[in-house]
């Protein structure tokens, strides 16, 4: 078994989360801009939030976690997010695949990552593959030699364990926890997309690894059973969506009050007391206030059906879940775009890299299509029609 | 409403122009180097010549499908649609040079294809013109100078130090003293060379300088600027929208994904649903901009003999186009990511070349004040005044 | 586009009758009884007679203006309005019968100025045509049959029992065994009577009857159906929205409410940039609607001679202003109160009646299924079929 | 001093009122479309509506009453909206001006109007008048005489006590408690609004009322100093705007369910399983989740003010209900109108009486001008600018 070798301070409850999360934003905040810039990965920012605690604030108590409840956790995603958008994504599989363990690990599996994650371990993931579907996938786990090739793994090139995606001998989808060192295990620094730039999101390549019984998951149990793990990555998602919106924000906050110029026609000396600006920013502190409302509904739900997991309770939390994040979504695309028109034209210089909220909101909101979770919705108010049982929703 | 032949000539010319834009790779639009090649495309079809009559050699085209054309290049490749615009507004400016001045500048545009810079920027007023011998000397500093770097001539605006009045010098844009900051780094239109640049103790000749008069020629020049910059611009929102537009059909269909089981994506109820959506929120542009550039080639015709109703109707139409044009330049060039889903933001496509283009221009002037002189003339009947921005 | 003389002698005619017609109280809008004293105002200026050729004593004026009418008219009375639509529609489509027939036809209409009404709702089928002597003889019942209530003349649509064909009898609407149930009980157009009547052996002469053959004319007729109908309709809208527009700029200007000490009201920076806000919407929604009369326009020319892409460009660019001209009607008839305030909702000023009205006729067919057939075409770029309702 | 002669129901607690509110919208809901259609003012229900005790229910617990919350409030008053919303809005003015004797009402007062309130007796209000605003009033208390006209004196005509505002000698704002059977007073039944048909909402006509001192309570005390009369009042608009965007949902849901057909190109044989449908209604829904976490977030802040009253907090009272009413307003009218578009063309059959939705909406959501609202929200959040401090914010 592995050793613990990290030692990370225990959180307590849920206040104390709150409050780490908050001295880790402000910590993060500072050169956000430029790491997105320069494209830096945030080395020191990871040890620091490996360090705080977080990583292992949702294991369960008897294992002598503070199992935060999701409605806070959603919180600190936010807070996080808020300060580094790409610092918010990265533990978001850590904890899906942390609270899969809950659901559906051994116990011996629960033993030692509950352990490893109160240490300040981190979990990555390595589940999609280009141009596959769960379906076509081709990662395989024959005997205990495990062989695929992965990409969008969010996270993994901090992660101490990368759990990966496979199927075995047969057929059942499982998920394998493979140590970041395991011999054959490649993790690549290739992802390149125009937004969440430094969230290390790149190819994880397993060429016959070698793995044991006890690290393999019966990922299958996941979504056969009714629990919580499709909407619990959603509600991460969505606390992300939402940081970047109030990120926009707080940079449209600091332009407008300082340096944006009245309009000549505008009859005010400055551009924050303009009437034309003001509606304009209203109307979106509203729709943040409505969102924010939203997440914790959703993480409300989702503590329900983690307490009383069933068809029904799931498929709420889904539906809620569902509901938020498209608030989010459209309200992080709003602000970040809304925030050059009220900023003025020197908001356009890449000096102040202002687009990187835009990038961020565009490309992380692609994560799993907002289209059609408005069916979702609508066929559950409607039909009473409980929703599909997947990552995606 | 049909084309002429020859404005149809000239369209599928444009096109084939576009269609040559878009074989370059998408990536350099995220680069800081001039588009020389881009350029020579455009001069080599002789479109630097597009505004100009026949008589003196141009393409003699309407003022529709002279904007739709900045439309078609601007959908191809962004920054040099947008230069394109700003070419012939520098063209059509020349109005304000007496007839056989601007036959002859014309004509030279046209047998060189000889591509325009102008400089003036309304907010700024920093350039100083002071007589010298018979000539002028040239000083100050000038930002937002849009393809200033890469003219064959330019067009700059100042002011005479000692009685106030406009002075537009038309010069070589290699004159002596002329510097280039190459300091344009902005989120989009990146190959537009958008810097500053500065002029010292420039010479300029008397006969390449225009004082503006206190006369109707000089009133009418400046009511034609506006609705004649904003009808382009408009053309140019159009373009990002459409080349976005175009690009997400593109990869739908040979790409997209469709929910759960659905495929090809291109069957996707909701995909095609979003895709109808952006189709009649693009259309509608589409349609306010032809219908103004009909009213701007009526002043375009009259001049210098248009009255305040055609100027007045004209400068609503465009400014109900641009209105309509930037909100949909910003949605259709943020919402085409939805239908192709994650794989697109790859760096490789560069597909938010269309969102920075139009975020970056539309900040020109303040959307909301549009609204508000639109607004005007729909509840009180006003017709804007004549400004620098309406 | 300029406009021609007699066009325009036309257009300011039907603004008269506009005008004529905004005099009577708004309060009627809301009864149900029928409008005769608007009909005779319409017959009186001749506007039965609009989508007719000169050759044969009508306006001979362009589908386009056509169209502008219908909307100027519509704006001034939404009942009203929609008649006369359905009138213009069962005019053009007097184009099934034979050249000489037609002609016929077109002359009496011209001369007596009837008005008619057409009776084809796609959805049922349900009169049985059996024939009778020479002639033939019709039974049954229809719903939604605008206008049939007070026609001089009516086109009903029914089915040939034996043979399943089509048959269209053009007949006088108080013939024998005709019967109006006087049931139209909406809650928008309410003096349209757009309800149901009923046909018990009504005896339809042999020279009444047009069978629909298996020929390129019905098949013309039925390609041109959905875009000559739709672009109607959505000319009704937009006149929807701009009656809606024109009651709310006139209330504001004489009786609204800045907010706190702002006064007049059309001072208030916030009312004035909705209005400009709507200002664009509606104006969109005219820009599409005239492009797509001038493609039906062509349709019209051509018929029965028009090609598969012509006819499928005219049906995307009249879904396409269907679509926005739906939207905006109901926002801006909903939207207008906001500037007017809570007065503005006393029953005198029956200002709901261009929220009725929008709401009522735009739910004839579901706009989500027009921005999917747009869709279609934008993403896959295929033509819609012809049918009922595309 | 006033004979009590009516007799309430005492409610005990919060939960309590919400299961009464319940109780009577369930029958207040049966016949509410005939009552919109036929003008027919709910006499029977008003009558219940005062028995139910729920007219009391605000009263301070130290007279007796159960002094509920304004969440509670402003949930019971969606409710009661839902099933029919003029019967929402006729108490609407009751609880602001019971709630006024509470902020600034003398001992006697508080003595005598909460008795009454517990009792079911029913405030109205007679505060507008036609082309006049608070300064050009022409609505006098000269020596003990009152005489004025006024309009959209919502309640008044089931009134058993009319508040009437005024200016009295020293031209201070106050408002006179006049007894419904006072002599000199009229209260007429003229109200034509095109929604709201049945809030009674008419003139009230005072000719030499006679008035004594106890009778008058020093309204400008609510202005001049920071209480929640303001925000009290939207947060009640707020709450019947909620309640009539829930009936149009409701209706929707219906005849999406039952009546409407599908589509020919739907390729589904029940409208309700149409993706294009439950789209729709999918964002709809959303929507009313979250105007509802608006509204109650709204309730919170306006309890924290009406506890600990301050510029401060009644400042941000006012902002988080004119954002709770601008969200509520745009759905109540927005889903007023798609429910025609999903429900079919059979619905605009007037005997369906649908459309009495959006003639509420639109009416109702006229009380105080939306436009302004969202430049309060933004520069509260961009500036801290406090909002003015009147009834309509």
């Amino acid at each position: 078994m592995k050793q613990v070798q990290k030692v990370a301070h225990l959180i307590r409850d849920d206040n104390e989360a709150l409050d780490v999360a908050a001295r880790l934003a402000e910590l993060f905040a500072q050169e956000a801009s430029a790491r997105d810039r320069d494209r830096v990965l945030p080395v020191a920012e990871i040890q620091a939030y490996s360090a705080s605690g977080l990583l292992g604030a949702i294991v369960p108590k008897r294992f002598g976690g503070a199992a935060i409840s999701n409605v806070t956790l959603s919180r600190v995603t936010a807070t996080i997010s808020e300060a580094d958008s790409s610092i918010g994504q990265i533990p978001q599989p850590h904890y899906c695949l942390v609270d899969a363990v809950r659901i559906v690990g051994t116990p011996i599996q629960q033993e030692t990552f509950f352990a490893d994650a109160l240490a300040g371990k981190l979990f990555g993931n390595a589940v999609s593959e280009v141009g596959k579907d769960y379906e076509t996938s081709t990662t395989t786990l024959k005997g205990s030699v495990l062989n695929g090739r992965k990409f969008y793994s969010t996270g993994s090139l901090f992660a101490d364990w990368v759990p990966i995606a496979a199927k075995d001998d047969h057929g059942k989808a499982v998920m394998v926890y493979v140590p970041a060192e395991a011999i054959g295990l490649s993790v690549l620094d290739d992802w390149t997309g125009m937004g969440q730039r430094t969230t290390a999101s790149g190819s994880v390549v397993a060429e016959n690894v070698e793995v044991q019984d006890w690290q393999v998951l019966a990922r299958h149990r996941l979504f056969d059973e009714p629990t919580i793990h499709g909407p619990f990555a959603q509600l991460l998602h969505t606390a992300i969506d939402l940081g970047i919106a109030r990120a926009a924000m707080s940079d449209l906050r600091d332009w407008v009050q300082k340096r944006a110029r009245p309009w000549k026609d505008s009859g005010v000396n400055q551009a924050s007391s303009d009437p034309l600006t003001t509606t304009s920013i209203g109307r979106m502190v509203m729709q943040l206030h409505a969102a924010e409302g939203m997440l914790d509904r959703a993480g409300g739900y989702v503590d329900e059906a983690s307490a009383n997991p069933s068809d029904v309770t799931v498929g709420e939390a889904s539906v809620a879940v569902a509901e938020a994040k498209v608030l989010a979504t459209e309200l992080a695309l709003a602000a970040s775009s809304m925030l050059f028109e009220l900023a003025g034209t020197q908001s356009s210089l890449e000096e102040h890299n202002l687009a990187r909220h835009w990038r961020n909101a565009r490309t992380h909101t692609l994560h799993d299509p907002v289209r059609w979770k408005p069916h979702v919705v609508g066929s559950f108010w409607l039909n009473n029609a409980l929703p599909p049982r997947h990552g995606s929703v | 409403m049909s084309k002429s032949e020859n404005d149809a000539f000239w369209l599928d010319k444009a096109k084939a122009v576009g269609a040559d834009l878009m074989r370059l790779d998408a990536r350099r639009h995220h680069e800081q180097a001039p588009p020389t090649a881009e350029l020579d495309l455009l001069k080599s079809a002789g479109l630097m010549s597009l505004a100009i009559g026949r008589e003196n050699g141009g393409a003699g085209i309407s003022w529709r499908t002279v904007n739709e054309i900045v439309r078609e290049i601007t959908a191809a490749d962004g920054s040099v649609g947008v230069l394109l615009g700003y070419h012939v507004i520098s063209v059509v400016h020349l109005r304000r040079e007496d007839p056989t001045r601007r036959q002859a500048l014309e004509r030279e545009i046209t047998s060189n294809q000889f591509f325009l810079a102008g400089v003036a920027n309304p907010r700024d007023d920093d350039i100083q013109v002071e007589p010298l011998g018979g000539g002028y000397i040239f000083n100050g500093r000038k930002s937002f100078c849009t393809g200033a770097a890469f003219a064959d001539r330019l067009t700059i605006y100042g002011r005479m130090a000692e009685t106030g009045q406009a002075a537009l010098a038309y010069i070589p844009a290699n004159r002596a003293g002329i510097t280039y900051h190459h300091d344009w780094d902005n989120l989009g239109l990146c190959r537009t060379e958008s810097g500053s640049f500065s002029v010292e103790n420039v010479r300029v000749q008397a006969d390449e300088l225009t004082i503006e008069a206190d006369d109707e020629r000089t009133a009418s020049i400046r009511a034609l600027r506006t609705p004649v910059n904003h009808n382009i611009f408009t053309n140019c929102y159009l373009g990002f929208a459409l080349g976005a537009f175009r690009a997400a059909r593109k990869y739908v269909g040979e790409k997209g994904q469709g929910w759960q089981k659905l495929q090809p994506a291109a069957e996707d109820p909701l995909i095609v649903t979003q895709f109808g959506d952006i189709w009649v929120e693009l259309q509608a542009g589409i349609a306010l901009a032809e219908r103004a550039a009909l009213k701007v080639g009526v002043l375009l015709e009259g001049y210098p003999n248009f009255d305040e109703k055609q100027r007045g109707d004209a400068a609503i139409d465009v400014a109900t186009a641009k209105i309509h044009a930037s909100r949909a330049a910003i949605s259709i060039s943020s919402k085409i990511f939805e239908p192709m889903g994650a794989r697109s933001t790859h760096n490789r496509n560069a597909f938010d070349r269309f969102w920075r283009d139009s975020r970056t221009h539309t900040l020109h002037d303040p959307l909301i004040y549009k609204v508000f002189e639109v607004g005007d003339f729909a509840l009180n009947q006003r017709y804007p005044e004549v400004g620098p921005y309406s």
